[in-house]
């Protein structure tokens, strides 16, 4: 066994470095304040974590055939007579492959660039212990989503994700606004979980009853061996539909794809780096990765395929139109995540599995970068109200910089990473029009947010970077350029967000975005050609969306860049409009309502039948007795005459009772 | 030898036993009560000689029997007028009177 | 198995729970002591454990003794004891709780001695019950179970303590004479040569018509008070509410699954036919149950009722996976009782800490708990993640496996339990967000974190929570050695 | 109609009527008087059925002691032996309760066919070697009977005179 | 069979009569203390006990057996009609009787040593003992009837013989006159079937044979017999309390001094279960020859009838008893209708008639000897140390008397039927035999553990007051109307000389010993029963096959 292959047996240490810190930082606390309260440990683990990645990454792009899985029993019924023929186990284990290879390039790559900004970034802060271990968990987590070799593992990480999102978004927990937020998260991500839940049922199910010998060996859940059932015998296809809805449900929720997308913004109450790291680059991308493996691996029917299509391409321009009026800066880049998620979802939909991965990888490292660039900013500024920025280019020049490269990234203008992977989307997706013509109004959903895009991140670098010094005294006049350690990363991620479109085009790396070339993992003909366009195919649709994008940056120039517009327009039906998204077409509304004042109202009067029906039987029970019991006593009277009474009373019903009750009583009971 | 009607007897010993009953269900003063209750162990006694005369056919029968059981109930039926006697001086000594009904502390 | 592990334990439990009704104010050196030698005494019985399987059909016990104890005919019952890998997992338990709950308490100052003596003397019961192959035995520890947690809520429970106390024993004892009739009816009408499990196992056939079915409801009646399940489930609360913190902790951490055990050990497995009849109640009734329980601990503002309906939930699921009429149902039901026994006994114990400081277990007018006592809020909110079913730690493996096996029986069934995981994550977070997080607000001047003995307590359960959450083949490995797979489901 | 029936008739009306008015006069010793004289007739049915012995000692004890502890009884309890007793209610309760029981016994009445069986005489002799042989026993436990009256009813009523 | 063997036979009931009279010729004397007449009791009634354990054939002591093995447990010679008979069964039950009384002997001589009425209250007891073991012998129902008047009469005075005492005499009074009432209705009904039968002999009657051959047309007397028995079951059921027969037992329990409310409850209470077992099993057994019954109805036989009567009469008993005792706030009240309950279980056990049946029964009596006993001796202790006649007086007791508070708390959890007492055995045993006899007795056994469910709720409050409840700081309820300050037999007043406070804080070493011997009792016993049980069962088995 070669070098590279014999990595992928370490496979499990990925996740266990950052465990390890994990357990480490919690079990030291505030002892750790000489190492930035444990910063630096975090740093160190997630570096080596990464150099790990990167070796079996690199394995993986070199290495032939190198599909590694690594399994270990986690929970397993021995075969017996009954039950499950040949018994019954679940497994954890490993599996490298081009898939989790890429993934592992971009979560532990991002991972240790946002660690390592934390330092600076998250210096001032109290609770640093807590936050680097969680973080460090969530590391784990992730990487565990990524390497997962089966879908159990796969939830179970994606459950420890969404705990660790939940710390995260909390972590000014003193702060309520926070505390709600982290609620709002963990709740509505969980609706998707538990319905992601039903969807692997059914894909147990269907695939157990398929080849029972599954359930025994412990492959239930592996995606390499799921790849093997061949569809459409002994499934059922609307069962195989249900779970695939099921399935997207998940991702929505992880993803916050409409309409589970709420609470991405509001999880902007977290730190900085963790939106960068969590709510940008890897936790939000999970449910795309779940989308590709499902697609990959499980099988959609068209049905769903048109579902996630929907999903995706609604939410694109859904996301979009909130990024354009909001002053929160992380907020519109929150949307802006939304909005691009809703690319990779549409990208699945359409049957590109290898097309979402891609803009995946892009995207993570450009809003990652995006993220800390405005964390630079916060930092600087001390507030994250855009309209009371600006001018900040001529202080943090390295921040303006990098914020710039992420801008253009994110707008798709080339040669910068968003442009490939986008329009990778974009030109997949119309070709695909010529056999699904339903496709077509999310083609154009997805078409029109282009513009939308390019306008909304450049109006936020406009309003912050561009323009007079300050609208708000006192505020950026102090402002200056972070630390190395806040600025090394956003170096970096700058420096993968310029190159990371053009990387693929260097063989090894291609090789990632090409599975079926290399890999014997996947046998079957994978239902597209990845990646379908390098070259480019369609220059003419490249052109159009580079136009659009062009377009946008110029009306956010327009409007915002020479200070055209010094506030809001005030007219009727824009502030309508304005409130409208502002109040994200009040759909919070709805879910708060539903949350606060539906289902409390249930569980209020369930709560009253509880305490007054069902208990109130049980002490009518105890009153009645009681009530007999006092009724009864008074027949004590003491007076020896009625005493005398009962007995001969008695004696009469025992008369009655022998004579007429009694016998017949036996006749009717069959006699002696 | 005479031959007596069960339903003169029987019935005089019932009439008797629903007397005495009658009585101890009515009467309030002690003595009555015990007058009632030698009235109805004289109803038992009534009945026990009249089934003592009167051979019932099974091969057990023993008018002896009868006999002697209406003697020791004599007895018995005197010792308790003795008793009751005794427990109505003592109560009337403690309450200065022998009416039951006043005699209800115990109730409830 | 030639050593009588079982007997040396009831024995030294026995001189033990004695000892420390008579060691006055030492009473918890010799209770810890007692529960040390306990948990070696559990290692061992795992040490050697293998399970004998089958004799003729008859499912076998490991370290199984039996001597006469009454015989006079027509009612034989025997001293019969005996494990399997079903029983084995619950001794785990009772050992941990009763350690978890020594060490708890250890400051009891209120009559030390007759505190660890109730608590030893209801796990004593507890262990009676999961070794009992006698129907007499079974019941009698069944029964003596319910006068020391009678005394323990009635002592040293809270203001209505007197009320929950004589609730408790009323309501559970009404249904434990039902089952017991059900159990006697099921050894008579069978004509089993005696009241051991084993003469009753091999004589149920006998039954015939609709018998079965109705000693199944009875059985299910007393066993499901227990459980318990709605709507036989009001004394819970109120015991709950009232216990002090070591009696909640033992009352949701043992009693509850004595129901379930017993439900497997003397339903399912003795009486199968009667259980087939009846499964569509066990549904019915474990569906309400599960939405009824975790709708409920929405509106609650006590914490501890809040944990309360949290187990009537959980416990209906565990009802749910028994009714399931599978290996794996069973196996997941198993799990899920050691697991809410682990969960619940942590919860109490930070609701139990949480009342100890704040004065107060009412949720919303506490608020920030989490700045000035962090080890508290780190237990409450590992307890409640773990109960809600978050991966890594101990329910998660259980839930999964009873939600499948669900799914598997009854299909889309399965989206009951499955939203209702939805509520349940609500109300334990909302409760985290409104108790913990937030501005700090109804905090006394002089707050303390909890002591070091009551983490001791609780890492026990944590730690407890986070081994078999990470390696839950640990604990299935043990279950399965069981006649689980052999039943005649 | 024999004679003896109808010295039975007549003697049986007299009982009744006797019981009757023993228990319903006012005057508490005018109930003496009539008990006495339902003993006497008792005792002389008792002849009537061929139990002279039992007639004697009917005569004897309950005609004679009896009543005269009766008597005893009442000039101990009152102030004045001839105060009237108070008036008590008869009560329609205890009227339902007596008349039912009363037909419920008298149910009996339709099956034995004594009339049709000659009345068995036992000369005394025999009834003594019954009494003291056979049925010796229930001398002696009417002998622990009044042992344990005796020494009870005696501590009884001695309070206050030791 | 010689006038010395037919002594020999009664040798433990010969001590008993020996020791009365030594008891009164002691109290002639002069030698009143308590101390002397208590010894002389409780020693004559341990060899007594002796001598009937001989009997029974227990081993380390079988060399003093005076009935011969033969005599036990066969039947009659053909033709025979006996007056008594000797069973095993009958044996154990003089064993109950005997422990009953030896019980409240032996803790009545904690009371003031110079009381007055210790001589006779001894003397009393022993009679009484000595009635209630003539009628674990008899076989004859007059011979059966007179022995419980030798209990009653002693019984009514024993109750009264505080004299100063109004509520002892107003409960002797009641007791009186309803005992009375009984004794004339059990003879009444008695001399119907003497004439229907023509004998009084228990074995005769019940072959069922006057029934049986009414069938036939020919000489039988169904009605004769069915109201003959009525009547008796009227007049037995006032001994064991039976609803609606019950009343004065309530008053008498409460009214009398404690430790003669601890001999009624838990002593002479039983004979009229054991008469119930010798005058109606044999028509349950036996009498099951269909015959068309009054009014048209059948044909049915009297055995069923008979089983469906005393079930109704058992269910309706210890309903109502425990129903009543739910709201009680005497103490002594709250023991007397759980003593009226306890009866209805005992009664399933003759309902039933079956040798498992009996045998729970039996157990049930003996249990219920050590239980009820104890627990009117613990009352009276408490009425010793002070405390008052309601439950509420209990408050707190559980810290101020640990001791004693855990043996009261055993008594009522084994009256409650809670494991590892004996309590739980008996009833385990009785409903066992309920559930094994089939049929409608199920419900019986249904009914039965409903009731003990029931009847947890008024011993859990019990416990929950001398346990949960803070003590009071004074006695805050007053007493009811009539009552002496304290309502024992220990209680001061012009009659008895005031002595030295007692030992073990006001307890006293008889009344403690006693104490901790039925808590003994009560546990050993419910963990190990089968000694008892075995034999126990064997002689059910005997009196069943004896027709008894």
């Amino acid at each position: 066994m070669n070098f590279w292959v014999s990595l992928d047996q370490w496979a499990f240490l990925v996740p266990l470095l950052p465990a390890l810190a994990f357990v480490i930082i919690g079990a030291l606390g505030e002892r750790l304040s000489k190492l930035e309260h444990g910063g630096w440990l975090a740093v160190l683990f997630s570096a080596g974590s990464m150099v790990l990645g990167f070796l079996i990454a690199i394995g993986e792009m070199l290495g032939p055939g190198t599909y590694v899985d690594v399994r270990y029993t986690w929970f397993s019924i021995p075969p017996s007579s009954t039950g499950f023929r040949d018994g019954f186990s679940l497994v954890m284990g490993t599996l490298v492959d081009p898939i989790s290879a890429l993934m592992l390039i971009v979560v532990t790559l991002v991972g240790f660039v946002v660690m390592l900004y934390s330092i600076g970034y998250m210096h001032r802060d109290t609770g640093l212990p807590r936050y680097y271990a969680i973080l460090s968990l969530f590391l784990t987590a992730m990487l565990g989503v990524v390497l997962a070799d089966n879908l159990l593992m796969f939830f179970l990480f994606w459950e420890l994700v969404g705990v660790c999102s939940y710390f995260l978004i909390g972590f000014y927990y003193a702060k309520p606004s926070a505390a709600s937020a982290a609620k709002e998260a963990f709740i509505v991500t969980r609706v998707g979980d538990v319905l992601f839940l039903a969807g692997i049922f059914i894909y147990f199910a269907m695939y157990a009853s398929a080849d029972p010998s599954w359930a025994a060996s412990g492959f239930l859940f592996t995606k390499g061996n799921a790849a093997f059932l061949p569809l459409g015998q002994g499934v059922n296809p609307t069962l195989l539909t249900i779970a695939g809805i099921f399935l997207l449900a998940g991702a929505a929720g992880k993803s916050a794809q409409f309409p589970l997308d709420a609470w991405l913004p509001d999880a902007m109450e977290g730190p900085t780096t963790v939106s960068a790291l969590i709510h940008a680059a890897t936790m939000v991308a999970a449910g795309v990765y779940l989308l590709v493996i499902g697609s990959l691996f499980l099988g959609f029917t068209s049905t769903d395929q048109l579902a996630i299509v929907a999903v995706g391409g609604f939410t694109t321009i859904w996301a979009a139109s909130m990024a354009c009026v909001h002053t929160d800066i992380k907020r519109v880049i929150a949307y802006s995540t939304v909005s691009q998620l809703g690319y990779m979802v549409l990208a699945v939909g359409a049957g590109f599995a290898m097309v979402g991965l891609f803009h995946l990888y892009t995207h993570a490292m450009f809003k990652a970068l995006l993220f800390l660039a405005a964390g630079s900013v916060i930092h600087a500024v001390t507030t994250q109200d855009l309209f009371k920025m600006g001018g900040l280019r001529k202080k943090m020049r390295y921040t303006a910089f990098a914020f710039l490269a992420g801008a253009f990234a994110l707008s798709g203008i080339p040669p910068f990473g968003g442009f490939w992977s986008k329009d990778d989307i974009l030109s997949s997706v119309y070709s695909q029009l010529g056999t699904h013509p339903e496709y077509w109004p999310f083609y154009l959903m997805a078409l029109a947010t282009v513009f939308l895009t390019a306008y909304y991140i450049f109006r936020v670098y406009f309003l912050a970077f561009e323009g007079p010094s300050s609208r708000e005294p006192g505020l950026s006049e102090h402002a200056h350029e972070s630390p190395w350690v806040m600025r090394v990363p956003m170096l970096v991620l700058a420096g993968m967000a310029i190159v990371a479109g053009l990387l693929v085009f260097i063989p090894p790396f291609a090789t990632l975005f090409n599975p079926t070339l290399t890999s014997p993992a996947f046998p079957v003909a994978l239902p597209l050609n990845v990646p379908p366009s390098y070259p480019l195919v369609d220059i003419e649709l490249s052109a159009l969306s580079v136009a659009l994008a062009v377009g946008g940056i110029l009306v956010a120039w327009w409007l915002w860049g020479n200070g055209r517009l010094a506030s809001m327009p005030r007219s009727a039906p824009a502030r309508w409009m304005r409130e409208t998204l502002l109040q994200r077409y009040y759909v919070k509304a709805a879910y708060d309502w539903i949350g606060g004042v539906g289902v409390y109202s249930i569980a209020r009067a369930s709560d009253f039948v509880d305490r007054f029906v069902i208990d109130g039987t049980v002490r009518g029970f105890e009153r009645s007795f009681a009530g007999i019991s006092q009724r009864m006593r008074k027949i004590q009277t003491g007076v020896v005459s009625d005493y005398a009474a009962y007995v001969i009373t008695g004696l009469i019903a025992v008369f009655v009772i022998v004579l007429f009750v009694a016998p017949w009583l036996v006749s009717r009971l069959g006699g002696g | 030898m005479t031959s007596l009607s069960i339903v003169g007897f029987v019935g005089l010993s019932t009439a008797l036993l629903a007397i005495s009953t009658f009585g101890i269900l009515t009467r309030r003063n002690f003595i009555l009560l015990l007058i009632s209750i030698e009235i109805g162990m004289n109803a038992a006694i009534l009945d026990f000689l009249y089934f003592a005369a009167f051979p019932t056919g099974s091969h057990y029968f023993d008018g002896l029997q009868g006999q002697s059981i209406a003697i020791v109930l004599i007895g018995l039926a005197a010792t308790e007028v003795a008793v009751g006697l005794a427990i109505v001086l003592a109560l009337n000594r403690l309450k200065g009177s022998i009416n039951v009904a006043e005699a209800s502390s115990l109730r409830e | 198995m030639s050593v009588p592990w079982i007997s040396i334990t009831l024995a030294s439990l026995v001189v033990g729970t004695v000892a420390t009704f008579l060691a006055g104010r030492s009473a918890r050196w010799v209770a810890l002591a007692t529960s040390i030698v306990f948990l070696i005494e559990i290692g061992l019985m795992f040490w050697g454990y293998s399970w004998p399987g089958l004799l003729n059909g008859i499912p076998q016990f490991a370290y199984s003794e039996t001597h006469a104890w009454i015989s006079i005919g027509w009612l034989n019952i025997n001293y019969t004891v005996g494990v399997d890998g079903i029983s084995l997992v619950l001794i785990l338990l009772t050992g941990i709780l009763q350690i978890a709950t020594v060490l708890y308490s250890w400051k009891e100052e209120k009559r030390p001695n007759a505190w660890f003596g109730l608590v030893l003397l209801t796990c004593l019961g507890c262990f009676g019950v999961f070794v009992a192959l006698d129907i007499l035995f079974f019941f009698l520890f069944w029964e003596a179970v319910l006068v020391p947690m009678f005394f323990i809520i009635g002592y040293w429970g809270g203001p209505n303590r007197r009320y929950a106390a004589i609730k408790f024993f009323v309501y559970t004892h009404v249904a434990s004479v039902v089952m017991l009739v059900g159990l006697l009816a099921l050894a008579f009408y069978s004509h089993a040569a005696s009241l051991d499990f084993s003469s009753v196992y091999a004589a149920e056939p006998a039954l015939a018509g609709v018998v079965p079915a109705f000693l199944f409801v009875a059985l299910f009646f007393g066993f499901g008070v227990k459980f318990p399940i709605v709507p036989f489930h009001t004394w819970l609360p109120d015991a709950h509410v009232e216990a002090p913190t070591g009696g909640s902790v033992l009352l949701a951490g043992l009693l509850l699954k004595l129901g379930g055990y017993g439900l497997i050990r003397w339903g399912i497995e003795v009486i199968p036919n009667g259980f087939h009849t009846d499964q569509p109640i066990l549904f019915v009734i474990a569906f309400v149950s599960i939405v009824w329980g975790s709708v409920l601990s929405l509106s609650q503002r006590d914490l501890k009722r809040m944990v309360a309906y949290s187990s009537i939930n959980h416990m209906g699921i565990v009802l749910l996976a028994i009714a399931l009429n599978s290996e794996l149902g069973l196996v997941a039901a198993l799990f899920l009782m050691f697991a809410h026994g682990i969960v619940s006994a942590l919860l109490f114990m930070t609701a139990g800490s949480t009342h100890d400081i704040f004065r107060t277990r009412d949720i919303p007018s506490i608020g920030g708990a989490a700045s000035v006592t962090p080890r508290l809020a780190t237990a409450m909110m590992i307890g409640s993640l773990a109960s809600l079913g978050l991966p890594a730690l101990i329910s998660f493996p259980a839930e999964f496996t009873a939600l499948l096996a669900t799914w598997q029986a009854l299909a889309y069934w399965v989206l009951i339990p499955l939203i209702v995981l939805v509520v349940t994550a609500g109300f334990y977070i909302w409760m985290m967000q409104r108790l913990l997080f937030g501005p700090t607000k109804g905090i006394p001047n002089s707050v303390h974190d909890i002591a070091s003995l009551e983490v001791v307590a609780m890492g026990i359960l944590i730690a407890v929570t986070v081994l078999f959450g990470v390696l839950p083949n640990l604990l299935v490995h043990w279950i399965v050695m069981s006649p689980v797979g052999v039943w005649p489901l | 109609m024999s004679l003896e029936e109808l010295a039975f008739l007549v003697l049986a009306l007299v009982a009744v009527a006797t019981a009757v008015l023993a228990l319903f006069v006012r005057e508490l010793v005018h109930t003496i008087l009539w008990i006495g004289v339902f003993f006497v007739d008792l005792a002389a049915i008792y002849f009537l059925i061929d139990a002279p012995f039992l007639g004697v000692l009917q005569l004897g004890v309950y005609a004679g002691a009896v009543t005269i502890l009766l008597l005893f009884g009442i000039m101990v309890t009152r102030k004045r032996i001839f105060s009237r007793e108070a008036i008590t209610g008869i009560g329609a309760l205890p009227t339902a309760l007596a008349v039912a029981m009363f037909v419920f016994l008298a149910l009996v009445v339709g099956e034995f066919p004594g009339s049709e069986q000659p009345v068995a005489a036992y000369s005394v002799t025999d009834l003594s070697r019954a009494l003291f042989s056979t049925f010796g026993v229930y001398l002696l436990l009417l002998g622990l009977v009044m042992l344990g009256a005796l020494a009870g009813a005696i501590y009884l009523v001695r309070e206050g005179r030791e | 069979m010689s006038l010395v063997t037919t002594l020999l036979d009664f040798l433990p009931e010969i001590l008993l009569l020996a020791g009365a009279l030594l008891v009164f010729l002691v109290d002639a004397l002069g030698l009143r203390r308590i101390e002397v007449v208590g010894s002389i009791a409780v020693v004559t009634i341990l060899l007594a006990l002796l001598f009937v354990f001989a009997d029974l054939g227990f081993a380390p002591v079988a060399f003093l057996a005076a009935i011969p093995p033969g005599q036990i447990d066969v039947f009659p010679p053909a033709g025979s009609t006996p007056l008594y008979w000797f069973t095993s069964l009958g044996l154990f039950f003089q064993t109950f009787f005997l422990l009953a009384a030896f019980l409240v002997a032996l803790a009545s001589m904690s009371r003031p040593s110079r009381e007055r009425g210790a001589a006779v209250f001894y003397g009393l007891i022993l009679l009484a003992t000595l009635g209630m073991m003539l009628v674990a012998v008899a076989s004859d129902l007059i011979f059966l009837l007179i022995a419980i008047e030798v209990v009653s009469i002693p019984s009514y005075l024993l109750v009264a013989y505080t004299r100063r005492d109004t509520r002892s005499m107003e409960a002797a009074m009641k007791f009186f006159i309803v005992g009375a009432l009984s004794t004339v209705l059990s003879f009444f009904g008695a001399s119907f079937l003497y004439g229907a039968y023509g004998t009084t002999n228990l074995f005769v009657l019940a072959s069922g044979s006057a029934i049986a051959n009414g069938a036939a047309g020919g000489g039988g007397f169904p009605l004769l017999v069915v109201i003959g028995y009525s009547l008796l079951i009227a007049g037995l059921a006032f001994k064991i309390t039976l609803v609606p027969f019950h009343a004065w037992a309530v008053d008498v329990y409460d009214g009398a001094p404690d430790d003669v409310s601890a001999f009624l409850a838990g002593g002479t209470k039983k004979i009229g279960l054991f008469a119930f077992f010798l005058v109606f099993l044999g028509p349950v057994l036996f009498a099951k020859v269909a015959f068309q019954w009054f009014g048209g109805i059948g044909p049915v036989s009297f055995g069923p009838v008979l089983q469906v009567l005393l079930s109704i009469l058992a269910v309706v008993t210890m309903s109502v008893g425990n129903v009543l005792a739910l709201m009680q706030k005497s103490m002594k009240r709250m023991l007397a209708y759980s003593s009226i309950s306890q009866a209805g279980y005992m009664l399933i056990g003759v309902a039933i008639g079956t040798a498992p049946a009996l045998t729970g029964a039996s157990l049930q009596v003996f249990a219920h000897v050590f239980m009820k006993s104890g627990a009117f001796l613990v009352v009276a202790a408490a009425a010793g140390l002070g405390v008052g006649p309601l439950i509420a007086d209990w408050r707190g007791l559980g810290q101020k008397r640990p001791w004693l508070s855990a043996a009261f708390a055993l008594m009522l959890l084994s009256l409650a039927g809670m494991p590892l007492t004996v309590g739980f055995v008996s009833k385990f045993v009785l409903f066992s035999a309920a559930i094994e006899a089939q049929g409608y007795f199920v419900w019986l056994a249904v009914a039965g553990l409903l009731n003990s469910a029931l009847s947890v709720f008024y011993y859990g409050r019990v416990l929950k007051v001398i346990y949960f409840d803070s003590p009071a700081a004074a006695p805050a309820v007053p007493a009811p109307e009539g009552a002496s300050p304290a309502a024992s037999g220990a209680a001061a007043g012009p009659d008895h000389t005031p002595t030295a406070p007692l030992a073990l804080g006001g307890l006293g070493y008889a009344r403690a010993a006693t104490i901790a011997i039925v808590a003994i009792v009560i546990v050993v016993l419910g963990i190990y029963p089968g000694p008892l049980l075995q034999p126990l069962a064997a002689a059910a088995q005997h009196f069943i096959r004896l027709g008894l």
